[in-house]
């Protein structure tokens, strides 16, 4: 199996971890950072077309590679917004679950 | 000559993978912290290793910026645990 | 590359790969945090130094062996400066 | 028998069992140790697919500040334990959300099993763009960055400063203007104002090198200026700086002359060299220096800008 494959496999891996976080966890930091699991797992997989697709007397096809970088700032710049998000809901309902359960209790029904 | 670099580096990216369970593990989460530290030092020496004996060019730059960003994620979570226990002055 | 350096080269990476080993047995080893903290910063710097101190040879040009000695002088500032940090932060947790 | 695939293996493990704790950690503060344990060793892979710019990029910017980004987050939530067991999924919900997890990353790797051989690639054209266009710049990464898709590289600044623009706006109106929040209230343990005080003047040259070299070698404009941004961090966590306030004219005009340095000259090769974001032969290398300088001024504010979040009403606060 070559280095790229191996790769590409540990990035479909990451997206499946990420996704199983995404959904099962109920706190908002948690999926965040679950979503970015799966990111960069994309990312990965992206980044070993950059591998497999050497060609015209580079080692590695830049093409795919300066994208990978764009998205990785632009993740970041997506995750700082939803922290933003969170953290305004959190003030407005002194509430850091997404748990609807939670919400429709009444007095905010407090996660802690 | 490459494989001994090569066989180098396997045994520190071992070594730091028995390490970062054994830390990861806890019991406390200042014990944790140590697993950034590890990666700080030894993946900086895979990383060299590996580079090295595969030749990609210009890694000595991405060990700078491990270098720097290292501590910089320690520092931050120190005063995160010092926030957690009240932000207190000593 | 001549011979002695090469030969050079080699003693200082297999010692410190040695360094790294000698660490994470210290890691699993020792009895509490502040002693793991220990064997953690001092065995691994000394690891670090050392495979810096066997790649020095083998650097493409002068600039590259400096970024390389650069590179330890930072791991080794912040090694013994975050260690300070983590040891306080440990101590406090346990009061 | 050669070493190297065992390590690429070992690697590969290393990297999902990191991702695995993070998933599967008690608390928050063990789940972003184990992200910026898992960023790191992504910088890896990424060396091994001798991607050193995206493995810069990831160590800086996708693991070293969105680290801190969430570490800070969850502070001033003030609560890092708090799921509470009502709020734990059941046995059933768990089976099967990894069922479905499960079947996504097997169709992915099925799909990754049956890449076409040779794959399709746009190497050759960008590898003409970059000659023709980007004239003299070694590293490719950099041509295809500034040259061939430099459209979308101005974009992606733009799309940074929506999102400093959409951080400010979600604070309270009261507090439009003001500074945000420190990373830091209390005095800082000794260990780490030496710390920042060494690291940061060091960071800065060795952020600015990298921008440098980023022409011709790994680096570059993203990579520099996540190290920049990083730096000033660094000095912020140490209370040696406060953030500054939203309303300073120096910090907008920081932020907005990369892609307005960028548009303009994108807009001054369509009138000089015939086409939108077309360089002159001859001078494009400088010309992409100069943008890129910019580009660096403007990474390197944002980025701390979208950490340290939306304005705060209290001062003290």
């Amino acid at each position: 199996m070559t280095p790229s494959v191996l790769a590409g496999l540990t990035g479909a891996a990451l997206v499946g971890l990420g996704l199983y976080g995404l959904i099962l966890h109920p706190h908002p930091l948690r999926k965040l950072l679950a979503f970015n699991l799966i990111g960069s797992g994309v990312f990965l997989v992206f980044g070993i077309v950059a591998r497999r697709g050497a060609a015209a007397g580079f080692r590695f096809d830049p093409v795919p590679q300066a994208m990978v970088i764009t998205g990785i700032v632009v993740a970041f710049a997506a995750s700082a917004i939803a922290v933003a998000l969170i953290l305004r809901l959190s003030m407005e309902s002194r509430n850091v679950t997404l748990d609807p359960e939670v919400w429709t209790r009444p007095n905010g029904g407090d996660a802690t | 000559m490459n494989e001994l670099l090569l066989a180098a580096a396997g045994l520190i990216v071992l070594t730091v993978a028995i390490g970062l369970a054994r830390i990861l593990r806890g019991p406390t989460d200042v014990e944790r912290l140590m697993a950034v530290q590890l990666l700080g030092t030894g993946g900086i020496a895979a990383l060299l290793l590996i580079a090295y004996a595969t030749n990609v060019p210009g890694v000595e730059d991405v060990a700078l910026g491990l270098a720097l960003l290292a501590p910089f994620a320690t520092i931050a979570f120190i005063n995160l645990l010092d926030a957690d226990q009240g932000d207190a002055e000593v | 590359m001549t011979t002695l350096l090469q030969l050079f080269s080699v003693a200082a990476i297999s010692a410190g790969a040695f360094f790294f080993f000698a660490g994470t047995v210290g890691l699993l080893r020792f009895p509490d945090s502040l002693t793991r903290l220990h064997a953690l910063t001092k065995a691994d710097n000394l690891g670090l130094g050392l495979v810096v101190l066997g790649l020095l040879p083998r650097a493409e040009n002068t600039l590259s062996a400096l970024k390389l000695l650069v590179i330890w002088a930072l791991v080794l500032l912040s090694g013994a400066s975050t260690a300070q940090l983590i040891g306080r932060a440990l101590r406090r947790g346990r009061k | 028998m050669s070493v190297l695939p065992v390590l690429d293996v070992v690697l590969a493990s290393l990297v999902i069992g990191v991702a695995l704790f993070t998933i599967t950690a008690r608390d928050l503060f063990a789940s972003v140790v184990g992200y910026v344990a898992y960023g790191l060793l992504l910088a890896f892979v990424w060396i091994r697919l001798y991607a050193p710019d995206v493995a810069l990029t990831e160590a800086a910017v996708g693991s070293g500040v969105t680290g801190v980004l969430l570490i800070t987050a969850g502070k001033r939530l003030g609560a890092l334990k708090n799921a509470a067991p009502e709020m734990r999924p059941g046995l059933s919900l768990k089976i099967l959300t990894g069922a479905l997890a499960a079947l996504v990353a097997g169709a992915l790797g099925t799909a990754i099993l049956m890449l076409p051989d040779p794959p399709p690639s746009l190497a050759p054209e960008a590898a003409a763009a970059a000659s023709g266009a980007g004239a003299g710049l070694e590293n490719p990464i950099t041509a295809v960055l500034m040259s061939y898709r430099s459209f979308d590289t101005m974009l992606e600044k733009i799309v940074l400063i929506l999102a400093v623009v959409g951080v400010w706006s979600v604070g309270a109106d009261k507090a439009w203007g003001r500074a945000p929040a420190p990373l830091r209230q209390s005095r800082p343990y000794a260990p780490m104002v030496l710390l920042a005080r060494t690291l940061a003047p060091v960071g800065v040259l060795i952020g600015i090198h990298i921008f440098w070299t980023g022409a011709d070698a790994p680096g570059g404009a993203f990579q520099g200026g996540a190290l920049l941004a990083a730096m000033w961090m660094v000095t912020m966590m140490a209370r040696l700086a406060g953030p500054p306030r939203i309303d300073a004219q120096w910090l907008r005009m920081a932020m907005v002359a990369g892609p307005a340095v960028f548009l303009v000259t994108g807009l001054a090769g369509g009138v000089l060299a015939g086409s939108f974001f077309a360089y002159p032969p001859g001078i494009a290398k400088p010309i992409i220096l100069a943008i890129e300088a910019f580009m660096v001024l403007s990474i390197a504010t944002a980025l701390p800008m979208l950490v340290v979040g939306p304005p705060s009403e209290r001062p003290d606060q």
